[in-house]
């Protein structure tokens, strides 16, 4: 596949490019792969990996010209995860970056609207975490606030 | 919040006989379509259903309506445009919530951040189980609310004004995510 | 007593160059308040039973050789009645408008004295000199704009104007040898047709006619308001009473019939006429900035006047002078109210402004019952000249005029609502504004007066006109008080208001029958969205008829102000050509001597 | 004066208006059971609003934005009422001979203003954005029906209603303007320009629910709301009523004794008639943007009276 | 009292010539001539105003030999105006300069008097020769490279009038043996046809140059940029007033043929439209008024050129226009020197000189051109009427433009100026407004 011979590593999978790279490459790599066609930014998803202490950031692109889908996967340390910003080769990835700090807490250098986001008021743990324990969450907040009983003595 | 004053309190009872009657017979309603319910509200206009029969018709804006339908899950950020929403209709106003996530979260029912019982935040007259409820069950609803109006038991929007604080209350600490004597990360 | 008068307002010109400007406005307000006592003894004259204090009819200055005759006629009496009570009023606006006196008093009156000798002048020579007066003293108000367009524009149109009827005067003085206004009956043919049309296109300047407005959106959008509400309320009706008083007081319409015996060139002013009041009228749809559109709407309702003067019946002249008695006072008022949210805002553009109807709830009401007068609402007066002046058009059968008339009444009621809307309703934008000054409010509600009085009573307006008419040979319309009735139909304003009082009665129990509460601003309905306001151009006022500008606007796009700003710039081209001559090299210069030599000696000795 | 005439006179109007605003509530009920057979569905009572009407009257709260939004409640309601007294309706004069075409004309604008002017006082953006839409679509329809207008007037050579609906009753339905091929013309431009007065498909754009929120009357609600759908009732009277006055000679078809009952029962008809007529174009057309509506008033209802207009008053010079 | 208009012009000779005795009195001196030339301006217009015509003939030679004067009631008043503007200008600019200055400045002084006051063509050309020389030294004087191409300018097209003049002199001389204007027009009838054209022809040219008509005014807006503000606003009050005069006087008197009046009323209404027209567009407001100036002076002219049919009209409306010309052009010309008009002084000056221009009443100006307009619709002459109409509109065009763009509050101008140009401004409202004037007006100006 032309991706993985422009980085000169990686593997296909699923009809698809997979290429794991080092934080200090990523920059390079979504470069080059921009200068040869690949000029569609897809999305930005990332993945938890509780075990392995791993945040996975997987930058999605596309190429019009051979047709072919290419990810390019970074893998970080899950203590105070950050990483720079890539929104000055695809000006979208800004507000892919908005989303995923604001749901993993992963900064962002460079990136200077990191605000909150979808979530309004929020000033708990990133929600999307996997150690978020939404299940006690929703007991301490939702399942605390009382019903309003109506007072059946008084009357309305 | 807070834009909302309370009405004076209004006995049920000074409400004259014929204004029951008209109102139970021409319900405007707004239906807040956020949910999967949205999708059920066409064929109950359109010509299978007809719901303008019983004298309902669709409106634009909340000054106009008498009933609010909430037509499924509410995220706490639409909540709050709800219940803002709530307070610019007119009274009586009346308040039919759809489908089981209004009930108790519903398959949202872990979700940190969906509302799990709306009865907690604004009064609701009528709830429709299902997942979604199908057109009849939103017509029998409806016909279930003209009977309680009749009877004189639709009484959420005078509740809403009784216990004010207390759903104020509870719409603050659900807007702020506030959790009672913890303030511990998660 | 009427020199005194005179003299009076010039030494009072030159004292308020030199104080204050407060003292200058009480000066100017308390000296201009002279000849309205003067108007007051005059109506004796012409059937009302008034006061008399002893003031001469007619005099004669005389001064070396050349004699200025003044003196009253019931024409000019009736003009002085809408143009001269605007400007003490308008003194006692600026009482609080303007910072310090830096030279709008003094031109301000000598507009106003010029104004005055316009209306008395029996004389072509005297006409024409306050006419100049009046134009240079308007032209140094203007001047204080510091506005290129309007600065220029204007007084080149002033002088355009002036040489217009200097012509004209000229021609008539030379087929005539006199003077005297009172003798021109006698010309005839291509002179008297060349002079009154000439008059006419010069009057029709300062009446901002539609051809020959294009100085008027400048000079009212840049200058200041208390002028600007003279200069549309008042200076604009001295055009019309030009042309009234040429074309049917000394029988100009009678001249051109009879150089022109097929062709009714009156039918051509109504038609310009017309064209102007539905083309400013659609102009003034489309404006942002304030003072634009009421200058558009000013030159659109003055359009009116011109129609009814072309039609040319009874019928038709009662109703155009109507409609410049309702325009002079509720276009005042209107520019005066547009002053004062700018006094207090500082802002001019529609789509900045909002919401002060609560805050300047008096300033809104005066400009709010002015609109009603403009926009010609049933019982209002507005709404009886504009009657009378469709009537003439249908009796007429002008089909091509009454179309226009009506689709520009429509289009009023366009940027009337623009003005409401964006200016005193909608979002409430200054918080914190108050209500404009005293004085200024005075000044408004007093000039309304006038309007109040004429709601129910359009027949008292019709007496008012009777003895101008009358002098002219133009038959006054029957009415009684308050009912006009015309061949075609009649209109009875006191039917009107007593059913609309009466039909208030159910609406008065239903909005009484339950009770309503006011709630604050910020609770509207926005899809549950918070009401904020941080960005001017989600305001609902800005860039307000869009859908129509995008279909209107192409057609009006080169208007009149462009074929001018062409004609400009082509002289400004011959200008350039032209000082190409000039070449800089003293051989050509030196060429130029000698051929200039050889055909002068040429022409003399072979000619 | 005549205290027992001006009673009578007080009576009749009082009569006229209170019939005026039953059969508009009772038309708009008729008129939503229209619609809804032709949607293939089975439609609210007939006498749905007029318990719409009481319910919204009825209403406990009733939200104001200040003085000058209740001006749409009083003037909505009194002027549209004064403009109704102002039509002859079916033959029976009544204020008719004090005022003219141009008079309702102009008394049409009283209670859109006095709308505009609440709607305005609401301060809600929807609201500005409906009344601009109003006030163009006036704009728009007025050319039209002003031209159709100004040919009838030069052809009967006035101005007064009264005197229109009397020439066009002089020989019955065969003296109607409609008639006449020229007023054919005309009349079809005017019903186009009644569609955009009555303000239903496919010139429904000031209200136009799904966009704006019903524009103008996004903040009415209760009494407010009720006195509007008075007003609509009413308007709906006196549009059509102006029409049948204009072209169908009032409804006038028999002169005599007890003519006014006939006369009355053919203008309800008659009007009865125009209104399905436009109930049945609302039904079967979407709804035009602002702009498309206004070219097709100015362009081609406009040429199509002006039409009219010039082969009436080549008929008249003659 | 005996009048000795003489004086007028051996005074300030006199003094010119002691100036460079004296070079520290120079400003003194000069401005004690100026003065006693204003004072004896003053009391000789006077006596004319009660006397009538005056003829004086110097050294004791009876005309057609001798120096001859001859003063008539328009030619006092041109002289009053030039000695009275000349001494307000001279106490405004002259302490700027050195002695040399003011030497010059006499001596245009006294040519442009003698211009105005003599009887004898001959002498007639002496002092145009005088003003002529002085005025290049004057415009020179800046010194920067402008004023020395100005100069230039000037000075050959003034070097090609005086040959003209002079040719035109020795034709007439040759066949009439005679210079006095008053003989040659009492024998101009004796005259060979052709040479009595061409002497014409010849004359208009010369004069033509110095009276700035087109196409003869090509040094016009190079002199006027050049020379610093005070020599322009001289140049404007004194030369060319004195010129076009000349020209009214030898077309008037000597020259009264239908002929002459028809070519000076086309040249008169060309250069009236070129020069307006020119001054349009123009960005420099020395070269803008310099322009007007071309355009005033084909008014001038138009109205001496009708004064063939009506005297009367014509003359008023000449010395009106000269007289609103002269006092606002010069105050105008001074005013450019402040790059805005800050003040009062300035701005009113500004104003009132661009309304007088215009013809606006009851200023000097409207006068002008109300009686020219009298004057013209006796003849019918509409074209010209509407041409002047253009040229007064193109007028309002530029000088709005002008008082628009020097707007301001920036004001570099002394107090000795601002006196000169409100003084100077003032005369244009005076005789717009005293009584005076009409009286004047409705007096015979010529010969009586």
């Amino acid at each position: 596949m032309k991706s993985i011979e422009l980085i000169g590593k990686g593997k296909e999978m699923h009809g698809r490019a997979y290429i794991e790279v080092m934080p200090d490459e990523l920059e390079n790599a979504i470069k080059k792969l921009k200068e040869n066609g690949f000029n569609h930014f897809v999305m930005l998803s990332c993945i938890d990996w509780l075990e392995e202490e791993k945040f996975e950031l997987v930058y999605h692109l596309w190429s019009y010209e051979v047709k072919e889908h290419v990810m390019l996967s970074v893998r970080m340390n899950r203590n105070n995860a950050s990483m720079p910003s890539m929104s000055h080769l695809f000006p979208q990835i800004e507000t892919y970056e908005r989303e995923i700090h604001e749901m993993y807490g992963i900064e962002f250098d460079g990136n200077n609207r990191l605000t909150p986001f979808l979530l309004e008021n929020w000033h708990h743990a990133p929600p999307m975490r996997k150690d978020f324990d939404s299940e006690k969450f929703v007991g301490k907040l939702y399942e605390s606030i009382p019903f309003i009983e109506e007072d059946e003595n008084e009357g309305i | 919040m807070g834009l909302y004053i309370g009405d004076k309190m209004m006995k049920y009872e000074e409400w004259s006989k014929l204004a029951i009657k008209v109102s139970k017979a021409s319900l405007w309603m707004l239906h807040f379509c956020t949910g999967c319910g949205a999708i059920e509200m066409p064929p109950v206009m359109t010509s299978r259903y007809d719901m303008e029969r019983f004298g309902i018709a669709p409106m634009a804006t909340p000054r106009q309506a008498d009933v609010l339908l909430i037509t499924g899950y509410l995220t706490v950020k639409t909540l709050r445009r709800v219940i803002q929403v709530y307070e610019q209709m007119q009274s009586p106003k009346y308040v039919i919530a759809f489908g089981s996530c209004t009930i108790n979260g519903g398959m949202y029912w872990d979700s940190y951040n969906t509302i799990k019982h709306l009865e907690k935040y604004i009064p609701v007259d009528v709830y429709i189980t299902g997942c979604m409820p199908r057109p009849e069950g939103i017509i029998n609803a409806f016909i279930k609310l003209m009977e309680l109006i009749d009877e004189g038991k639709a009484r959420g929007w005078e509740k809403y004004q009784k216990y004010y604080d207390k759903y104020k209350e509870n719409q603050r600490r659900v807007f702020n995510f506030e959790i009672e004597g913890e303030n511990e990360e998660y | 007593m009427l020199d005194i008068i005179f003299a009076e307002l010039i030494i009072a010109a030159i004292i308020t160059f030199f104080v204050g400007k407060k003292i200058a406005s009480i000066i100017a307000g308390f000296i201009s308040i002279l000849p309205l006592f003067a108007l007051i003894d005059w109506a004796n004259n012409f059937g009302f039973k008034t006061i008399s204090f002893g003031i001469e009819r007619q005099m004669n200055i005389s001064v070396a050789g050349i004699t200025l005759h003044l003196g009253i006629t019931p024409l000019s009496w009736f003009f002085a009645l809408m143009i001269l009570p605007l400007f003490p009023l308008i003194m006692l606006y600026s009482y609080s408008f303007f910072k310090e006196n830096d030279g709008f008093y003094p031109f301000m009156l000598f507009a106003f004295a010029s104004t005055f000798g316009i209306l008395l002048s029996k004389d072509m020579l005297s006409l024409f000199l306050f006419w100049e007066i009046m134009s240079w003293s308007s032209f140094l108000l203007v001047y204080r704009s510091r506005d290129k367009e309007a600065i220029i524009s204007y007084l080149i149109f002033s002088v355009f104007s002036a040489f217009a009827i200097l012509f004209g005067l000229m021609i008539l003085w030379h087929e005539n040898f006199s003077l005297l206004l009172s003798d021109i009956g006698r010309i005839n043919g291509i002179y008297g047709f060349i002079a009154i049309a000439s008059l006419i296109i010069g009057f029709s300047v300062k009446s901002v006619l539609m051809p020959l407005h294009a100085w008027a959106p400048f000079v009212y959008s840049k200058s200041d308001e208390p002028f600007v509400a003279f200069l549309s309320g008042g200076l604009s009706k001295l055009g019309y009473y030009g042309m009234f008083l040429f074309l049917f007081t000394l029988n100009g319409v009678k001249i051109l019939q009879n150089y022109t015996p097929n062709v009714a060139w009156n039918y051509l002013l109504a038609v310009v006429g017309s064209l102007s009041a539905f083309v400013a009228t659609m102009l003034a749809i489309m404006q942002d900035d304030l003072r634009k559109l009421l200058a558009y709407s000013s030159i659109g309702q003055l359009g009116y006047i011109a129609i009814g003067f072309g039609i040319g019946t009874p019928l038709a002249i009662t109703g155009a002078l109507f409609q410049a008695f309702n325009h002079a006072f509720f276009k005042a008022v209107l520019f005066l109210a547009a002053g004062a949210v700018a006094y207090r805002t500082g802002k001019w553009k529609i789509s900045e402004l909002g919401g002060l109807a609560y805050r300047m709830p008096l300033t809104f009401l005066a400009a709010l019952f002015a609109i009603f007068a403009l926009a010609a609402i049933p019982i209002t007066s507005g709404f009886a000249a504009k009657w009378l002046l469709y009537e003439a058009a249908i009796q007429q059968k002008y089909v091509f005029i009454a179309p226009l008339m009506l689709i520009a009444g429509v289009g009023a009621f366009l940027y009337s609502f623009r003005i409401l809307y964006g200016v005193f309703l909608g979002e409430n934008r200054y918080p914190d504004v108050k209500e404009a000054p005293k004085s200024m409010i005075a000044a408004m509600f007093i000039l309304m007066l006038p309007l109040i009085i004429f709601v129910v009573f359009p027949g008292y307006m019709l007496d008012l006109m009777k003895p101008a008419l009358s002098n002219s040979g133009i038959e006054s319309i029957a009415h009684t008080k308050f009912a006009i009735e015309t061949s075609l139909a009649k209109y009875n304003s006191m039917a009107v208001l007593i059913t609309l009082i009466a039909a208030m009665v159910p609406a008065f129990i239903i909005y009484k029958a339950r009770k309503h509460r006011i709630t604050s601003f910020e609770d509207n309905y926005l899809a549950g969205e918070p009401y904020e306001f941080h960005n001017p151009s989600m305001h609902a006022a800005h860039n307000f008829y869009k859908p129509l500008k995008g279909v209107v606007l192409p057609y009006f796009e080169p208007g009149a102000t462009y074929y001018f700003e062409k004609i400009y710039k082509g002289i400004g081209i011959l200008s350039n050509g032209i000082r190409r001559i000039y070449t800089g090299f003293v051989q050509d210069y030196a060429i130029y001597v000698v051929i200039f030599l050889l055909a002068v000696m040429g022409w003399l000795i072979w000619m | 004066m005549d205290v027992m005439g001006i009673a009578i006179k007080v009576a009749l109007l009082t009569a006229y208006a209170v019939i005026g605003t039953c059969v508009g509530l009772l038309f708009m009920g008729i008129g939503r059971k229209i619609i809804a057979r032709v949607h293939n569905r089975v439609g609210p009572p007939f006498y749905q609003n007029f318990i719409d009407v009481a319910k919204l009257l009825s209403k406990k709260t009733n939200i104001s934005h200040g003085w000058i939004f209740d001006l749409a409640l009083l003037f909505s309601i009194s002027g549209i009422l004064l403009t109704l007294l102002f039509l002859p309706i079916g033959g029976v004069q009544l204020l008719s001979m004090e005022g003219d075409a141009f008079l309702v004309l102009y008394l049409l604008a009283i209670p859109a203003l006095g709308f505009a002017l609440g709607a305005g006082a609401s301060g809600n953006p929807n609201a500005g954005v409906g009344v601009m839409r109003a006030l163009v679509m006036m704009l728009s329809y007025e050319l039209p029906f002003i031209i159709t207008l100004i040919a009838l007037m030069i052809y009967y050579d006035t101005t007064s209603l009264a005197t229109i609906v009397r020439m066009q009753s002089i020989n019955g339905v065969k003296s109607w303007a409609i008639t006449m091929p020229p007023f054919m013309l005309a009349a079809f431009a005017a019903d186009m320009a009644l569609q955009g007065m009555l303000m239903e498909q496919p010139f429904d754009i000031p209200v136009a629910p799904h966009e704006i929120a019903s524009g103008p009357m996004v903040e009415f609600g209760g009494k407010y709301l009720g006195s509007l759908m008075l007003y609509k009732a009413i308007a709906l009277v006196a549009e059509t009523t102006l029409f049948v006055d204009l072209f169908l000679g009032g409804g006038v078809v028999a002169h005599g004794n007890f003519a006014f009952v006939i006369n009355f029962i053919v203008w309800l008809a008659l009007i009865f008639l125009l209104f399905i007529l436009s109930i049945l174009i609302a039904a079967s057309f979407p709804r035009f943007r602002i702009e498309q509506a206004f070219g097709f008033y100015w362009k081609y209802e406009a040429i199509i009276a002006a039409i009219s207009l010039i082969w009436v008053y080549i008929l008249v010079i003659k | 009292m005996v009048v000795h208009p003489v004086l007028l012009i051996a005074i300030p000779l006199i003094a010119a010539f002691i100036i460079p005795l004296a070079k520290k009195y120079g400003f003194a001196i000069a401005a004690g001539a100026m003065a006693f030339n204003m004072g004896y301006a003053i009391g000789m217009f006077s006596y004319i105003y009660s006397h009538g015509k005056i003829y004086e003939m110097i050294a004791g030679f009876k005309p057609p030999v001798g120096i001859f004067l001859a003063v008539d009631a328009l030619s006092a008043m041109l002289a009053l105006l030039i000695n009275l503007f000349a001494f307000i200008n001279f106490i405004a600019i002259g302490k700027e300069w050195n002695y040399k200055f003011s030497m010059l400045y006499l001596l245009a002084i006294a040519g442009s008097t003698g211009i105005v006051l003599t009887g004898d063509i001959f002498n007639m050309f002496i002092f145009f020769e005088i003003t002529a020389v002085a005025s290049y030294a004057l415009i020179a004087g800046k010194k920067d490279e402008k004023a020395i191409e100005g100069a230039i300018k000037y000075m050959v097209l003034g070097s090609i009038a005086s040959i003209f003049i002079l040719m035109g002199i020795a034709l007439i001389y040759s066949q009439l043996k005679t210079l006095n204007i008053y003989d040659i027009a009492a024998r101009i009838s004796s005259m060979d046809e052709k040479i009595k054209w061409a002497s014409f022809a010849l004359l208009l040219t010369g004069i033509g140059v110095e009276a700035e008509i087109f196409p003869l005014n090509g040094w016009v807006p190079a002199a006027y940029q050049g020379a610093s503000s005070g020599v322009a606003s001289l140049l404007s009050f004194g030369p060319s007033k004195a010129a076009i005069y000349a020209i009214a006087r030898i077309m008037m008197v000597i020259f009264p043929f239908h002929a002459t009046y028809e070519i000076a009323l086309y040249v008169g209404v060309v250069t009236l439209v070129i020069g307006e027209l020119a001054a349009f567009m123009q960005e420099d407001v020395k070269r803008m008024l310099a322009y007007s100036s071309i355009g005033q002076m084909g008014l001038i002219l138009i109205a001496f050129s009708l004064a063939s049919q009506n005297i009367q009209n014509a003359l008023i409306a000449a010395f009106f226009l000269i007289i609103s010309h002269a006092s606002a052009k010069s105050s105008l010309f001074l005013l450019s020197r402040s790059p805005s008009m800050g003040g009062a002084a300035c701005k009113y000056t500004g104003i009132v000189g661009v309304l007088s221009i215009i013809g606006m009443p009851p200023l000097a100006g409207f006068w002008g051109k109300w009686y020219l307009m009298l004057a013209a619709i006796n003849e019918k002459l509409w074209l010209v009427i509407m041409l002047v109409f253009f040229a007064g509109i193109v007028e309002a065009g530029y000088f709005a433009r002008y008082l628009h763009k020097s707007m301001g509050n920036e004001s570099k101008l002394n107090l000795r100026y601002k006196v000169a140009m409100v003084v100077m401004v003032s005369f244009t409202i005076l005789l717009g407004l005293l009584p005076i004037a009409y009286k004047m007006a409705s007096l015979p100006l010529w010969g009586w």
